[in-house]
């Protein structure tokens, strides 16, 4: 039945009947008087941000006239408006410089969405049914000041968002410590809080690095999709780009380490698989190797190493040769690899690693964008563990989807007795909230971003609407100053709008700045101007000092071994990220670049270990963790280790637009709340699981291509 | 003397009967029967009405398999439109006397799945509505159609192919419809009396016809064999995998002789039987038309053999992909069904005299049918799932459209054949009085032979 | 009266040819009338639509106001006052009924028609103009109107001579071979991919 | 001289992001077809990536190899075409004309690059997603084949807009969507009869080969190969 409508053919109307009806009376549809002036069929680039990661890229939209349908005075009918047509990176913008990633493409989708949330909606049906009926926003405003004034304890009132350093965020912090309300939680499923305090111990930085790339030889990855979805992608490819062929009879070359393949593992040189929670003895090894003055390495000989990590000692050897001959040498961590239960040992290793790197005659790798104590700590998502508020507010966040049961949000949330979100879509959060406030859209207001990592540069991008809202949609900030002077004893907000924080933040970074937010979408010093060597802000140890002693603190992992056999690492995927995209129907149609997957949810699983298990590509397979377990179709990949099966994050939405909702699953639901043993942070790589094939292929798993192997028949017949 | 002649008249009075009997008012047998047949032909035609309606996506096809049952038809049916004038115009040159009852059901088959296996060009199109593209005529445009393109040669091709047998179809019932209009009354000789065109039996008039004849006879042969060689040339002109073989043209048109004759002999049979005509369609026609089948069966086997050893033993790595799945891979049941049928059956059975009665030669020939069909699937399908690339390598699924349609081309074929041998003698009257003994008596004007 | 153009043949032999693909056509396109879908689609929306685009016949538009251009240009207006992206863009544009106002708020506000004008305007609806040139989808042509003005094409040699008219009417037919002949003659490219892509 | 458009392609940067993929939909209005669809093998990506594996654990590697209209000077799906709807531009591009298909695929049969993708159905896109179409380019309805085409729209204004200003294109100042939005900047497009343009340098590159070159389709896309050192 679905099919059928998906294919019948429809009626056309608006943009449509301009060309098609040439006159036909019986396709008149009115058209309203635009309220802006339109000039048909030529386009106009506007700057704006790119709002889908925290990596802050730079955009320019293409804008040209389209008709679109609306409704005036309870009269239907079409109307021409300036429409963004199409993101563009940048090309001026230091951090990714005209290139942009694929989930930057499909952002233009999240304005055009058919199942945006076009006006403020309160719940009409329980909770989590998301039956919900439209109010106007004064009273919804209302309605939200009123609860806020209720309020016996102001610490009452919890601020969910992502962690997304930017003026945005300033003004919810503001206005909640105005208010007397804690600062808000910043929830990110796939956080870096582990390497931020790293790095805080290592470089005196509490902030994630940004990699020198384009002059490294050598570059070691441990477990960091550096290339694909981790820290700024965009920026850190352009670098790659360079390191492989940007330089004349140069071609730095790249390992990776890790115990399954990432994007990124798939581009390296040599792709090192290392057991789960061991990849930073491996940094310790070479480590090891390669400080002259190693005592407090002594246990890291390689011989220990292969123990540990099952990295043949010899191996080892070679890659501390390699870079000792190809240096200056580069390396890298993040994602799994930080989300174990000693993701700190890990990144404390592989800065070690980096620091003798340096120490050794060579500039270190890694620098940190400048300006970063431009916005003020958030409180990290641990602390959604014991979540306890009367008034919550949702801000661009999916706590539901994304934390483990163990945590409770979602019992935590059922208590709130009261919750407003921002969000644009109905997601498994919001559908349990009272009252719905729509933001605008980046395209639609202001939008603005500090990026904290991807170029050497302060950089602060900010934009203005590229074109008016399409509903009847508010940005957030500008609720929230609002909200504020709409309280008992209203709060005075610094700034009576959201640009004008914007500004105020442009003000303080220099005369200029201002100017430029119209012009390129952003300040930054130009290019080339005050670049200063990546080193800056580390601190990289003389040759002399002894490298600090580090002991390796093995790994637990929740669910014993004999019960659960293998590791299970879930993990961001291409298209969706933490799964925050996946209602974009074009990522969800993008074939993934290693399975080439479409509209589906996956397991991987080592072909070795399916052979024992008689799993075939396609089986229905059952992943049962002490925490649960979900079915999902499997899929064979040689660049996963036998004792592992990994799944992608972002499907298995409960509600998310009609292209995400009941789609997959996620494997975020069957994850232990175990957490990083020194910062807290969630350890979601540290679950084991056992894996049972429960039905022949169902058709969940849509496959773009037909065979992954360049001559299969030579493959199979081995 | 006057007895013999008496009993060769008699004869001949005999045969007129037996073979005017049928065209005779029909039985309700027929009516069920024509409805039925109708009825499947009407599901058909919807089908390809809801197809057209809601698009191509209807059928099975898919990236990359682009082609599938509708070509494989198209194909089929051409080939299967070679049992007639070819066959009938080989036996004519060749004089073979047991040639007489057997040619005008054979050219019969040739004229009704032409058309049929035209049609199929059109069915597969995406936009049906504007398939006169694919023919030449003045716009002002300018534009023409791509003469370098083997569906436009294919156009040509078939149009000469149908135009000619039906003329050579036409010409030797003129006698007959003469025949059929001097013993019918009413509107019925009116009708018969157009057909006949103002037929008198004069000696010019059958010198006019054997020479038209005779010159319809040489000039069918060499257009029927490019036919075929035409389109073979719609996948070997192509490169790519196991289609881009100079071998397909031959190879073609011997199938399609094969599976002609094979369809001849499963017509000739079912008239043979409901039509009550034991006494014209001996056992003795089976028999040769059998050997006939035999022979081309022996050859098909031989091209098969030729073909894929060559493939194998060249062990190109696209061919041999294409060469897996079909021997040994997804669709080696097919393959190894179509040996069977096109054969293994056809060989076994046919070599043994005992085995070479009616009821063996019709088996054979249901085989062969079976077969060819498959053959044409198996160039089609395993190629195109399976071009250099693996990644974009797929499959095909037939889907209800593409099934009614093609069940419905084979009860138009039917119900074509039924009406037809409803309203002409299906065997041609005057030449086979013209085989009877001292002819002359049963048709004037033929001494001069 | 509905003026026929076909740019497909006519012609005996060819009326056949067309008289199949019409029906094929028609079993083509769901019969349904336009109403407001929740979806976008190029399919045609009615039968009528479908043949009427295939046979590429349209009615002659009638206007809602009888727009005299004549008076117009004879008022020393130009073009491009009113069709202004015409030398810049691909398209010369349909004026909104805020350009007329820009005139018509002062001049001649007391005629009936420019009272007409008002009215809309007071509405915030826009005159519903009936495009007099244009092709159908499934032509596929991308026509740029600026490079032919920057070529010096005089407008009235594809729009006849507005000037003249009262109401725009459709004096030349946009046939194919219309474009095609022009081109050959200026030796402008003649690939298909120079308009339909 | 007229130009000949081309495209070289470096495997040795190509991450197989694929920002490429997506940035052809939202240029070329290729339809998303929904799960159902696809499932049967009717996603449309213009532009794709392939991707092989090689060897077994723990030595296995993938190889990334994105795969458009390869534009061939001796392109098969050109002469099959009965109607010209498929037929070679003088700047060599390998023209789709949509208006002038009538949809019998054997183009598609003939490309041995499988580039070629047929419309099924009308494509559908709930509203308001139309209102991001591109006025630029088609949108194509049922039973027309489709395909890469550089973005011809964008090669024809940049050329209408060069003349326009009276000023000589310059090498880099045409884009396709897919060159536009790598992120590795390992697509780049160009006139391969400017010796001087990056893409003939490229192109003229060791490492420079072409996709089934044996085949004789004298493509105008060069893949440079991957220097792994591994």
């Amino acid at each position: 039945m679905e099919r059928r409508d998906f294919i019948k053919l429809t009626a056309i109307t608006g943009t449509s009947a301009a060309l098609t009806a040439c006159g036909n009376p019986e396709h008149q549809v009115i058209r309203f008087v635009p309220d802006e002036d339109i000039v048909p069929g030529i386009a106009e680039w506007k700057p704006s941000v790119c709002p889908v990661c925290s990596a802050g890229c730079g955009l320019t939209v293409r804008i040209m006239d389209a008709d679109f349908e609306t409704m005036r005075n309870g009269q239907a009918g079409v109307v021409a408006i300036k429409a963004a047509k199409k993101l563009e990176g940048q090309p001026t913008h230091p951090i990714n410089q005209g290139a942009l990633c694929a989930r930057g493409q499909a952002a233009i989708q999240l304005t055009y969405h058919p199942d945006r949330v076009t006006q403020p909606m309160k719940r009409s049906g329980t909770r989590g049914a998301a039956d919900f009926k439209p109010v106007s926003w004064d009273e919804a405003i209302a309605e939200l000041a009123g609860k806020l004034d209720g309020l016996s304890d102001r610490k009452a009132l919890a601020y969910i968002t992502r962690p997304r350093r930017s003026r945005r965020l300033e003004v919810a912090t503001e206005f909640l410590t105005r208010f007397g309300a804690p600062a808000p939680i910043g929830f990110e499923l796939f956080g870096n809080e582990v390497l931020r305090k790293a790095n805080a111990a290592s470089f005196g930085r509490e902030q994630l690095p940004t990699y020198d790339l384009s002059s490294a030889m050598f570059v070691v990855g441990f477990g960091a999709d550096f290339l694909g979805t981790w820290n700024s992608p965009v920026a850190q490819t352009i670098g790659y780009g360079q390191m492989r062929q940007g330089r004349a009879g140069m071609r730095g070359k790249f390992i990776q380490i890790e115990p399954r393949m990432s994007l990124t593992g798939a581009n390296a040189d040599e792709w090192i698989y290392a057991r789960a929670g061991t990849e930073g003895v491996v940094a310790l090894g070479i480590a090891h190797l390669l400080a002259p003055n190693n005592s407090g390495l002594a246990g890291f000989a390689p011989d220990a190493v292969e123990k540990v990590t099952g990295v043949a000692a010899r191996k080892i050897e070679r890659l501390a040769r390699e870079i000792d001959e190809m240096k200056p040498a580069l390396a890298i961590v993040g994602g799994p690899t930080l989300a174990y239960t000693n993701g700190s040992f890990h990144a404390r290793a592989v800065n070690t690693l980096n620091a003798v790197l340096a120490g050794s005659g060579h500039a270190s790798g890694i620098g940190f964008t400048p300006g970063a104590d431009a916005v003020r700590p958030l409180r990290p998502s641990a602390d959604l563990k014991n979540l306890s508020a009367q008034v919550l507010l949702l801000d661009d966040a999916n706590p539901i989807y994304g934390t483990p049961k163990g945590w409770g949000v979602r019992d935590a949330i059922a208590k709130v007795p009261y919750i407003a979100s921002f969000s644009s879509f109905i997601d498994d959060t919001s559908a349990h909230a009272d009252l719905i406030l729509p933001d605008h859209t980046f395209l639609e207001g202001w939008t603005d971003s500090l990026p904290e990592s991807g170029s050497m540069l302060a950089v602060a991008s900010a934009a203005g609407p590229v074109m008016k809202p399409l509903y009847q949609t508010r940005s957030t900030p500008d609720v929230l100053i609002e909200v504020a002077a709409k309280l008992k004893t209203p709060i005075a907000m610094p700034w009576k709008t959201y640009d004008e924080a914007i500004k105020a933040g442009f003000d303080k970074i220099g005369p200029t700045a201002w100017d430029d937010v119209a012009k390129q979408g952003g300040h930054w010093t130009a290019p080339g101007a005050e670049r200063r060597s990546a080193s800056d802000g580390a601190r990289p140890p003389s040759p002399q000092s002894p490298v600090p002693s580090l002991q390796f603190v093995p790994p637990q992992f929740d669910g014993d071994v004999a019960a659960y056999p293998y590791y299970f690492q879930p993990y961001p995927s291409q298209a969706f990220n933490d799964g925050s995209t996946a209602h974009l129907p074009w990522l969800q149609e993008m074939p993934d670049p290693m399975t080439s997957a479409m509209w589906s949810s996956w397991v991987e699983i080592n072909p070795q270990a399916a052979e024992k298990l008689g799993i075939k590509k396609g089986d229905v397979v059952e992943i049962t963790s002490s925490q649960g377990s979900l079915r999902a179709p499997a899929v064979l990949s040689p660049g996963i280790g036998p004792d592992m099966v990994a799944m992608p994050v972002g499907q298995g939405h409960e509600t998310f637009t009609r292209y995400a909702s009941k789609r997959g699953a996620n494997p975020v639901t069957i994850l232990a709340p175990l957490t990083d043993t020194e910062t807290g942070a969630l350890a979601w790589a540290a679950t084991r699981v056992k894996i049972a094939r429960v039905g022949d292929a169902d058709g969940s798993l849509i496959m773009f291509a037909g065979e992954l192997r360049e001559e299969p028949h030579h493959h199979h017949t081995r | 003397m006057i007895e013999a002649t008496m009993s060769r008249a008699a004869a001949a009075d005999r045969i007129t009967e037996d073979l005017l009997r049928p065209l005779a008012s029909p039985s309700w047998r027929f009516y069920l029967l024509v409805l039925f047949l109708g009825s499947i032909v009407a599901v058909g035609a919807s089908a390809f009405i809801w197809q057209v309606y809601y698009g191509l996506g209807e059928s099975g096809l898919r990236m990359p398999v682009f082609w599938g049952f509708y070509i494989t038809n198209f194909v089929f049916w051409i080939g299967i439109s070679h049992a007639g004038t070819l066959i009938s115009a080989i036996l004519r040159l060749v004089n073979a006397g047991w040639r007489r009852p057997v040619t005008r059901c054979a050219e019969v088959i040739t004229a009704f799945a032409l058309m049929i296996g035209a049609m199929f060009p059109i069915i597969h199109l995406g936009r049906p509505w504007l398939f006169f593209w694919l023919m030449p005529y003045p716009n002002q445009r300018m534009l023409w159609p791509n003469f370098r393109s083997p569906l436009v040669w294919d156009f040509f091709a078939i149009s000469a192919y149908l135009t000619g047998s039906l003329l050579f179809l036409f010409l030797p019932m003129i006698p007959d419809f003469a025949l059929v209009r001097d013993r019918s009354t009413g509107f019925r000789k009116k009708v018969y009396g157009l057909l006949s065109l103002g037929w008198r039996g004069t000696t010019k008039q059958w010198h006019r016809l054997e020479t038209g004849m005779s010159i319809m006879a040489i000039a069918i042969i060499p257009v029927a064999v490019s036919v075929h060689t035409i389109v073979s040339f719609d996948f070997s002109m192509a490169p790519i995998p196991g289609w881009h073989t100079t071998i397909f043209g031959p190879y073609f048109v011997a199938g399609a002789i094969f599976s002609g004759i094979a369809g001849l002999i499963i017509a000739m049979a079912a008239l043979r039987k409901f039509l009550h005509l034991e006494a014209y369609l001996h056992p003795l026609h089976f028999q040769n038309l059998g050997k006939l089948l035999l022979m081309m069966s022996l050859l098909w086997g031989y091209f098969v053999f030729a073909e894929r050893l060559t493939t194998w033993y060249g062990n190109g790595t696209a061919e041999m992909n294409v060469f897996y799945v079909t021997q040994d891979g997804s669709y080696a049941p097919l393959y190894w069904t179509m040996v069977t049928c096109n054969f293994l059956l056809p060989v076994s059975i046919l070599s043994i005299r005992r085995l070479r009665t009616i009821a063996g030669c019709v088996i054979a020939s249901f085989g062969v049918v079976v077969g060819m069909w498959l053959e044409r699937f198996l160039i089609i399908v395993p190629t195109l799932g399976h071009k250099f690339l693996p990644y974009t390598w797929g499959t095909y699924r037939p889907q209800p459209v593409e099934i009614a349609i093609m069940t419905a081309t084979f009860a138009a074929m039917t119900l074509l054949y039924v009406l037809f041998s409803k309203f002409v003698p299906i065997i041609s009257i005057w030449e086979l009085k013209a085989g009877e003994p001292n002819p002359g008596a049963a048709a004037p004007g033929l001494e001069h032979r | 009266m509905i003026r026929r153009r076909l740019v497909y043949p006519s012609g005996a032999s060819r009326r056949i040819m067309l008289t199949v693909g019409v029906c094929l056509l028609a079993a083509a396109c769901r019969s349904r009338s336009a109403v407001s879908s929740t979806v976008y689609t190029p399919a045609h929306a009615t039968v009528g639509e479908a043949v009427r685009g295939f046979l590429n016949l349209r009615p002659t538009a009638t206007q809602p106001i009888p727009f005299p251009h004549k008076i117009h240009i004879e008022k020393q207006a130009m073009c491009t006052d009113c069709h202004e992206t015409v030398e810049r863009g691909p398209i010369a544009g349909i004026p909104s009924v805020k350009t007329c106002m820009i005139c018509h708020s002062q001049i001649a506000t007391d005629r009936p028609l420019i009272k007409e004008v008002t009215g809309y305007s007071d509405k915030g609806i826009e005159i519903p103009w009936q495009r007099v040139y244009g092709f159908t989808r499934e032509a596929h042509v991308r026509f740029n109107h600026a490079p032919h003005v920057r070529a010096s094409v005089d407008c009235s040699t594809c729009h006849g001579d507005v000037g003249q008219m009262t109401v725009a009417e459709r004096k030349v037919n946009h046939t194919m071979g219309f474009c095609v002949n022009c081109h050959r003659q200026k030796n402008a490219p003649n690939d298909c991919m120079t308009c339909h892509f | 001289m007229a130009a000949r458009w081309g495209m070289a392609v470096d495997l040795d940067t190509c991450t197989g992001c694929g920002a490429c993929v997506t940035a052809c939909h939202a240029e070329n209005n290729i339809p998303t077809v929904g799960p159902e669809q696809a499932a049967v093998g009717r996603a449309m990506h213009w532009i794709r990536i392939e991707s092989y594996w090689d060897g077994e654990f723990p030595e296995a590697r993938m190889k990334f190899r994105p795969v458009m209209c390869q534009h061939c000077d001796a392109a098969p799906c050109e002469p099959v075409c009965p109607t010209y709807a498929s037929h070679h531009t003088e700047e060599g591009l390998n023209a789709q004309v949509y208006n002038r298909c009538i949809g019998t695929r054997y183009c598609a049969n003939a490309c041995p690059y499988n580039v070629r993708f047929f419309e099924f159905y009308n494509p559908e896109w709930p509203k308001p997603l139309q209102v991001q179409l591109n006025p630029d380019v088609s949108v194509r309805e049922v039973g027309v084949m489709e395909k890469c085409t550089f973005c011809v729209q964008r090669i024809t204004a940049a050329q209408i807009d060069a003349k326009a200003e009276k000023k000589p294109l310059k090498d880099g100042d045409i884009k396709p969507a897919c060159v536009q939005s790598c992120t590795a900047k390992a697509l780049v497009f160009g006139d391969l009869n400017d010796p001087e343009s990056e893409v003939s340098r490229l192109s003229r590159s060791p490492r420079g080969s072409k996709l089934l070159d044996d085949l004789g389709t004298l493509p105008k896309v060069t893949y440079l190969a991957k220097q792994s050192l591994a």
